[in-house]
């Protein structure tokens, strides 16, 4: 696909004019989202706002049903989900989403597996497979997974499945990763422990943040974008958007003093 | 020396039950009035459920020949499994007798030596059928039958020997179960005579409907519909219906009045054909083992006894053609209700006498 | 009769025919598309009542009487399955329920064969059902297929009723996404579950006591039915009611129509013989080929639930 | 685990020595009656790959076992004798109209997939029925048995028993490995969450309608040995009950397991000939059989011998995490079947 | 009103529970405190009667629950808001709310669909939605109306503001604190323990599926270290 659009390197992903509308509820009212390379951008907003219906269409699960996307200059918006990913387009789940019969290393395995060229009739044990296994182990490693690679996911505490989310996204080396309420369901200590990870990889890959906990949006956050019933009504730095009094009315309210 | 042994290949089991039934009493019947023995021998008969599909009829045969070592197979309701057990049983040299089926093949190319039947050749049945209708010069008749190989034989041998007007053919699915669609047609086209071929449960739904489509002036003439397995299940709709057929329990024949008096009295019911034909087919091989002395391995002897048809049979006596295909006399019956209230079919006309299928030229035997 | 009014009798036909395959239909939908059991069985339910309506009909001759005879007995049949198969297997993976009504099919099949015997039973009708309707222009229809058209109809109402509009109806469709949570809540969903399943065994029964007057009551009458009456339920979309119904009329139209017209049609086009044997094979084939079709077009049938 | 690999191996041992066992025991059908129960292993097998491991239940799977069958018939109906040609005809035969169904059907999921590969199977059927020419509904005899240059010949029960041993020998080993390997993982990854592996990158699509086409081959060998072996091939070999019993004897034998099929197909085909040869009414007792087994042996009868969880205490195990709601459940017969 | 005594519960493969002790008295909430996977959703889930106990008993008003299967309990009055929303999926937000309402326990005002609506102002135009197309939070907030339209007695909650916007989640805790000021019983887990000190009377703290501590809000938020041990904050 030739790129027609004349676009600043920078900009890693671009949605033009993105809406989606379900009967008549709109859900994505023409968004206009800039990502640039090596940002963390977090996205908040009301529930029921649009943010995973958001993700969704940038990672392709959804149709929008107008406007484009554009990943590194290149239109995606008819390019279905797999291709996105091959891409590098990566995402998690809001619903911690992992194969629970498989063991935490096959779980990343097959995340490398996936960029690693599709071989048919190769009757291989890939259980064994070094060039599968190896970057795998990694992936967990930086998540700090590295222990429990042997032990089936379905064993796995709440903390550690969204970890291991994490580091299957991270796997497939994506140049951007959609996160979805990262932190959903975690204690205090692993959400800390979430944030950690996510500092560490900040600057090294793109990265897209839907999160309801502000302690880490605030701390994250290279940018912040606020959607408000599909609509985009503010995009700024941390500092700005705490100060925005339309985003207070909209979403944060009194802020709470954090516990720690 | 050991028992003589014949493998009985019927269905005992699904919806079409009831035949295996009545022909599985009848040879049990037959053995039994033999006191057990078949020329002089004790023997016994091996019974098979085919489950009416030709593919477990082909396993059948090959067990009862492989593994029971049978001296004779007989039995068989479908033309299908009757095409499918005759390759192994001709190949392995040992004798088979239809208790029923007698598809064309058989009666013409494929006819051979080890191969008898105590029935008829498909056709013939419903040539009886037109030869009558057409005697009685019928017009303008509507004629049915399911979409089948069998269903075109059957209009294929009515229209032989039918030369009036036919307004319409209709061929149905196989195994259909609601015709008010074909029946609202059939009103519309006004026919004055309806020929149909629907057997088993087809055939019981058939005459169901088609008397509750308020047709029942328009007189019924069908082959292999209603008989004494499926009567009960009809009920009055087959009240004055024809049906055509080489045997009647009420045939004046010493023989039969024996069979059937000692069926009536052993079951309770009234025989149908596929006992008759059963029971002639025991008889017929008795007459065999005794024709060699017991000595079941004289096939060629054996085959040769058979030719001669020399057994009382319940049709009366009657001659085998070149392809080993009764020459005998077709009927026809009207259904009625007998003085003791169950419905039977009642012999109204003699259609045919010694009448020969259509296809023993075909046959390149002797 | 001129084509006109007979196009007409043949829509009625097709009418007629669809009701039936959503009386069938009816319990499935009940079962398999809302409580989504997977009872093969249900075929089972169907030959049963129309066995004991049959055996009652002929043993005591009123009709109300057998009908009755034939509903009660489903039900209880209807329950025990539920509570010796489905509490079981309701947790498991729905490919052993396959497994487990399949061994009822036979056991049933069987079973009826060995407790009326092999031939199949008839249904003598009261004369007043026999007879004949006179509709418009000298048009005549079997009294006791109009009949069958007005009992669809009711239960179609009712059920379409029962499940959107009432409390039962939210729990059993509640019940059937989370058991855990409607009873959590406070629902002795077992029960209710028990007592729904043995509801959709009425209707099988029901419909098995419909049929009965007009097929041969026979061992295995309801396996074939099964298979036509779940492409019913696929085409109009899982757990719909609506959507069986509509599915079922479109369904006894198209078969109708294609049985009536196909060959005629062919015939125009083709040699008559050719016609003969290619017309019946297509229609056979027809309402696969719509499923197949409309699967293609919609994979979750015309009407799939609004869940997706 | 250990019971499992010896109870395989007694297994294979015994299916290599029948031939053996059946002359001495001077049974000779006993070699029909296996060489029938290798050939449904093997179709059993095929599905499973499909069913067990990609998730996806085809209810027509009888259609390849008889248009398999029928292509290597319609072959010998018109002279052609060559062995290689009948089943190298039947696996392309297969393989395409597993294409064709595949790329239909697999837009679909769940109880409409089955739905859907019924509905094929079923014109294929009524096809086949309708084909005057090859006996129609009486479906055909075959005078002409598979040959391989005069030097085997598949008339022939014990070359065709150990053709058939061979290739169910064949298909365990190349299913041991594909199911390890990454082309089964993805596939079983499919099974386990579909949209996560789209996610991941994964053409989830090509590599199911690879596996069953796979399967649709395999299952039209099957069908070839079948019409050798009964030298009879009829549109009932295709009848939907058929695709039922195929699927009954994956699921008796235990599902996604690499040789519960086998075990699946030899218990149904013996109880089946045994009981049918004990009782008038051994379907009822088949029934019986079927539901007991399935009640009590909850992986199936293969099940049994793998060595499970250690259980605390019997309890129905669906705690809140299990059942976390998800945005995209469709009703649990579309996850489930 | 609810007593627990030496809770031993699990699943299938493991036990997760070991001997837990809590009391909740009438009017009095409650507070479960404890990192991930410490056992709280499974002390919910066996108090319910969803998982059978191994050992130890459970009272509610001196009656006994042991063998009750999870119906007859909520029907004593306990009203659930489980762990991950549980909503249902192929109903619509009305039905949801309607499909188990009902009249117990002696909580007032007695709750109805506008009440509830009021409360969560969000799901009124939501109405005729089907459950599984609701936003997360929306999800949430149903979870929690439909446990209301119970009418409980004492209301359960199993981390009823997750995933819910800052907004919503203070709209959630100030309806929580209106339900005690009613004089509702309340059973709640929360990652939030600043909230909870506000809220609750008292918190237990469990570790490994024993009470590990409890006392009462001042006593918790006093000891920073022992937050530190057992929540990691
Ligand atoms: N298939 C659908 N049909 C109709 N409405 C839908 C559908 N999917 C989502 N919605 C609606 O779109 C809105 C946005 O949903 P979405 O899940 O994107 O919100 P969200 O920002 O992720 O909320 P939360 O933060 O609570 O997860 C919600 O009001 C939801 O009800
Ligand atoms: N259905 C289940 N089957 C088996 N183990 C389970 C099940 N549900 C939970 N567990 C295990 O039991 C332990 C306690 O789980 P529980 O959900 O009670 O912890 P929790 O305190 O609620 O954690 P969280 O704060 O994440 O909700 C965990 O190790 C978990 O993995
Ligand atoms: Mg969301
Ligand atoms: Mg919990």
């Amino acid at each position: 696909m030739s790129d027609r659009y004349s676009v600043d390197p920078s900009e890693l992903l671009q949605t033009r004019a993105l809406s989606k509308n379900y009967g008549g509820v709109v859900v994505t009212d023409s968004v206009d989202l800039n990502i640039v390379d090596g940002e963390l951008h977090a996205i908040i907003g009301p529930n029921g706002a649009g943010k995973t219906t958001l993700i969704s269409q940038l990672s392709g699960e959804i149709r929008p049903n107008s406007g484009r996307i554009l990943f590194g200059g290149r239109d995606i918006t008819t390019l279905s989900t797999w291709r996105r990913a091959l891409a590098g387009l990566a995402r998690t789940f809001q619903i911690t989403s992992v194969f629970p019969d498989f063991t935490t290393l096959d779980n990343v395995a097959l995340a490398v597996q996936a960029h690693a060229g599709h071989s048919f009739g190769f009757l291989a044990d890939a259980g064994r497979d070094a060039s599968l296994n190896g970057p795998a182990a990694q992936a967990l490693e930086q998540v700090g997974l590295g222990s429990k690679r042997n032990a089936l996911v379905s064993t796995l505490a709440h903390g550690e499945k969204r970890a291991l989310e994490l580091a299957m996204a991270l796997a497939t080396q994506p140049r951007l990763l959609l996160l979805d309420e990262p932190m959903a369901g975690m204690g205090p200590e692993d959400s800390l422990r979430m944030i950690s990870h996510l500092l560490a990889l900040k600057g090294r890959l793109a990265i897209v943040l839907v999160e309801h906990d502000m302690d880490a949006v605030f701390a994250l956050a290279d940018r912040i974008t606020v959607l408000v019933r599909g609509r985009i009504i503010a995009t700024g730095t941390p500092d700005e958007i705490r100060a925005h009094p339309e985003v207070r009315k909209a979403y944060l309210g009194t802020e709470e003093a954090s516990a720690c | 020396a050991d028992k003589v042994k014949i493998g009985f290949i019927t269905t005992t089991s699904g919806p079409n039950g009831i035949i295996g039934k009545h022909m599985k009493d009848a040879a049990d019947l037959a053995l039994e009035k033999l006191g057990g023995k078949l020329g002089g021998r004790d023997a016994e008969i091996i019974y098979g459920d085919d489950q009416y599909k030709p593919d477990v009829g082909r396993q059948l045969a090959e067990q009862m020949l492989k593994q029971d070592k049978v001296d004779f197979v007989t039995g068989v309701i479908l033309s299908s499994t009757l095409l499918a057990v005759y390759q192994p049983v001709i190949r392995a040299g040992k004798i088979l007798i239809s208790a029923n089926a007698g598809p064309s093949q058989i009666a013409g190319k494929m006819c051979a030596p080890n191969f008898f039947t105590t029935s008829w050749q498909n056709d013939q049945t419903p040539e009886a059928m037109g030869k009558y209708m057409n005697d009685l010069k019928i017009e303008d008749v509507y004629v049915m039958a399911p979409n089948y190989a069998a269903g075109k034989d059957m209009v294929a041998g009515f229209k032989r020997y039918f030369k009036g007007r036919i307004l319409n053919e209709v061929y149905t699915t196989f195994g259909q179960a609601d015709y008010q669609a074909e029946l609202s047609q059939l009103k519309a086209a006004k026919p004055k005579a309806v020929f149909v071929f629907y057997s088993g449960g087809m055939g019981i739904q058939f005459f169901k409907q088609y008397a509750q489509a308020g047709l029942r002036d328009i007189p019924l003439y069908s082959v292999f519909g209603a008989d004494e397995t499926t009567l009960p299940a009809i009920g009055e709709a087959a009240i004055g219906n024809y049906e055509a057929g080489f045997w009647n329990y009420d045939l004046d024949i010493p023989a039969n009045r024996e069979f059937v008096d000692a069926f009536r009295n052993k079951y309770g019911y009234i025989p149908s054909y596929y006992a008759a034909q059963s029971y002639d087919a025991i008889n017929l091989i008795n007459s065999a083992v005794e024709a060699v002395g017991g000595d079941v391995g004289k096939t060629e002897d054996m085959i040769a006894a058979m030719e001669k048809a020399d057994f009382k049979s319940v049709r009366g006596p009657f001659q085998y053609n070149k392809n080993h295909f009764p020459i005998q006399n077709f009927y026809v019956f009207q259904i009625t209700k007998d003085e003791s209230g169950n419905l039977v079919r009642k012999t109204v006309k003699t259609v045919f006498e010694h009448h020969k299928d259509n296809y023993y030229n075909d046959c390149s035997m002797q | 009769m001129d084509t006109g009014s007979l196009l007409f009798v043949q829509l009625l036909n097709g009418l007629q025919y669809g009701v039936m395959l959503f009386l069938m239909a009816a319990g499935l939908t009940l079962v398999f598309g809302i409580m989504n059991l997977i009872n093969l069985a249900h075929g089972s339910l169907y030959m049963i009542g129309a066995y004991v309506f049959a055996w009652s009909m002929a043993s005591t001759g009123s009709l109300l009487l057998s009908v009755a005879l034939a509903l009660l007995g489903v039900f209880v049949i209807g329950l025990l399955i539920e509570v010796v198969i489905f509490r079981v297997l309701a947790q498991r993976d729905h490919l052993d329920q396959v497994l487990a009504t399949f061994g009822l099919i036979l056991l049933f099949n069987e079973g009826c064969r060995m407790v009326w015997g092999r031939s199949a039973l008839n249904v003598q009708l009261p004369p007043w059902l026999a007879g004949q309707v006179h509709l418009l222009d000298g048009i005549t229809y079997p009294t006791y297929r109009l009949v069958i058209i007005f009992v669809g109809l009711l239960v179609a109402l009712l059920l379409h009723l029962i499940i959107s509009r009432t409390r039962l109806g939210m729990l059993i469709r509640a019940g059937a996404s989370n058991r855990v949570m409607v009873n959590a809540l406070g629902v002795n969903i077992k029960l209710l579950y028990t007592l729904v399943f043995g509801l959709g065994a009425v209707l099988a029964g029901l419909s098995g006591v419909m049929a009965g007057p007009i097929f041969a009551v026979e061992s295995g009458m309801g396996d074939n039915f099964l298979i036509l009456v779940l492409v019913v339920i696929v085409i109009g979309g899982i757990g719909s009611i609506k959507g069986a119904f509509i599915a079922s009329l479109a369904i006894g139209v198209v078969d109708t129509l294609g049985r009536t017209l196909l060959k005629p049609a062919l015939g125009s086009l083709v040699s008559d013989s050719a016609a003969n044997s290619a017309g019946p094979a297509i229609a056979s084939m027809l309402i696969y080929l719509l499923m197949a079709a409309i699967l293609f077009a919609r994979p979750q049938g015309l009407f799939p639930p609004k869940v997706r | 685990m250990k019971t499992k690999t010896i109870l395989i191996g007694a297994f294979l041992l015994a299916m290599a020595a029948m031939p053996l066992i059946s002359h001495v025991a001077d049974q000779p059908f006993y070699i029909d009656i296996f060489t029938r129960i290798l050939i449904f292993a093997v179709a059993a097998l095929s599905l499973d790959l499909i069913l067990g491991y990609g998730g996806m239940v085809s209810f027509g799977h009888a259609a390849y076992l008889g248009v398999g069958a029928y292509t290597m018939g319609i072959l010998s109906y018109h002279g052609v004798g060559d062995g290689f040609v009948h089943f190298g005809a039947a696996i392309l035969v297969c393989a395409f109209m597993a294409l064709f169904i595949g790329l239909v059907s697999l837009r679909t999921t769940g109880i409409h997939f089955i739905m859907i590969t019924l509905a094929f199977a079923q014109m294929v059927y009524f096809l086949a029925i309708s084909i005057d020419t090859y006996g129609g509904d009486d479906g055909m005899n075959i005078w002409q048995s598979s040959q391989f240059f005069g030097v085997a010949d598949f008339g022939q029960p014990l070359q065709l028993y150990y053709a058939c041993f061979a290739l169910l020998i064949f298909v365990l080993w190349l299913f041991n490995r594909l199911v390890k390997s990454r082309f089964g993982r993805v596939l079983r990854g499919a099974k386990s969450n579909e949209r996560r592996m789209i996610a991941l990158g994964f053409p989830v699509l090509r590599y199911k309608l690879a596996s069953f086409v796979l399967a649709g081959m395999l299952c039209g060998m099957a069908g070839a040995l079948l019409a050798n072996q009964l030298l009879f091939v009829s549109p009932a070999t295709m009848h939907w009950t058929r695709s039922g019993e195929i699927m009954i004897m994956v699921i008796l034998g235990g599902m996604g397991t690499l040789f519960g099929p086998v075990i699946g197909a030899t218990a149904y085909l013996l109880l089946e000939h045994f009981l049918s040869g004990l009782t008038e009414h051994w379907q009822a007792v088949m029934g019986i059989m079927l539901i007991l087994i399935i009640l009590f042996a909850k992986r199936g009868i293969f099940g049994l011998f793998e060595k499970s969880p250690p259980k605390r205490r019997k309890r129905w195990r669906s705690g809140p995490l299990q059942t976390l709601l998800q945005r995209d459940t469709k009703l649990r017969v579309a996850k489930n079947v | 009103m609810l007593k627990v005594t030496d809770l031993q519960a699990g699943y299938e493969d493991s036990q997760v529970l070991f001997g837990m002790d809590l009391a909740v008295g009438k009017g009095e909430v409650l507070s479960l405190l404890g990192r991930n996977g410490m056992g709280k959703t499974t002390t919910i889930s066996s108090i319910m009667g969803i998982i059978d106990l191994d050992d130890g008993d459970i009272q509610l008003e001196g009656r006994s629950l042991r063998g009750c299967s999870p119906y007859e309990i909520a029907r004593l009055g306990l009203g659930l808001v489980p762990e991950g929303r549980q909503i249902f999926p192929n109903l619509t937000v009305r039905e949801n709310l309607i499909a188990t309402a009902s009249n117990r326990g002696q909580s007032a005002p007695r709750w109805t669909v506008d009440t509830v609506l009021e409360l969560f102002p969000m799901l009124r135009p939501l109405q005729d939605r089907m459950g599984v197309l609701l936003s997360g939070g929306e999800q949430q907030m149903l979870a929690i109306g439909r446990a209301l339209m119970t009418n409980p007695s004492l209301l359960i909650l199993d981390e009823a503001t997750e995933g819910l916007a800052p907004l919503v989640r203070d709209g959630i805790w100030q309806v929580l604190h209106a339900l005690r000021d009613a004089g509702l019983s309340i059973l709640i887990i929360d990652k939030n323990v600043d909230a909870l000190a506000r809220l609750a009377d008292r918190h237990y703290i469990i570790e490994k599926g024993r009470i590990m501590w409890s006392g009462s809000s001042a006593e918790l938020l006093a000891d920073e270290e022992l937050r530190h041990r057992f929540l990691g904050v």
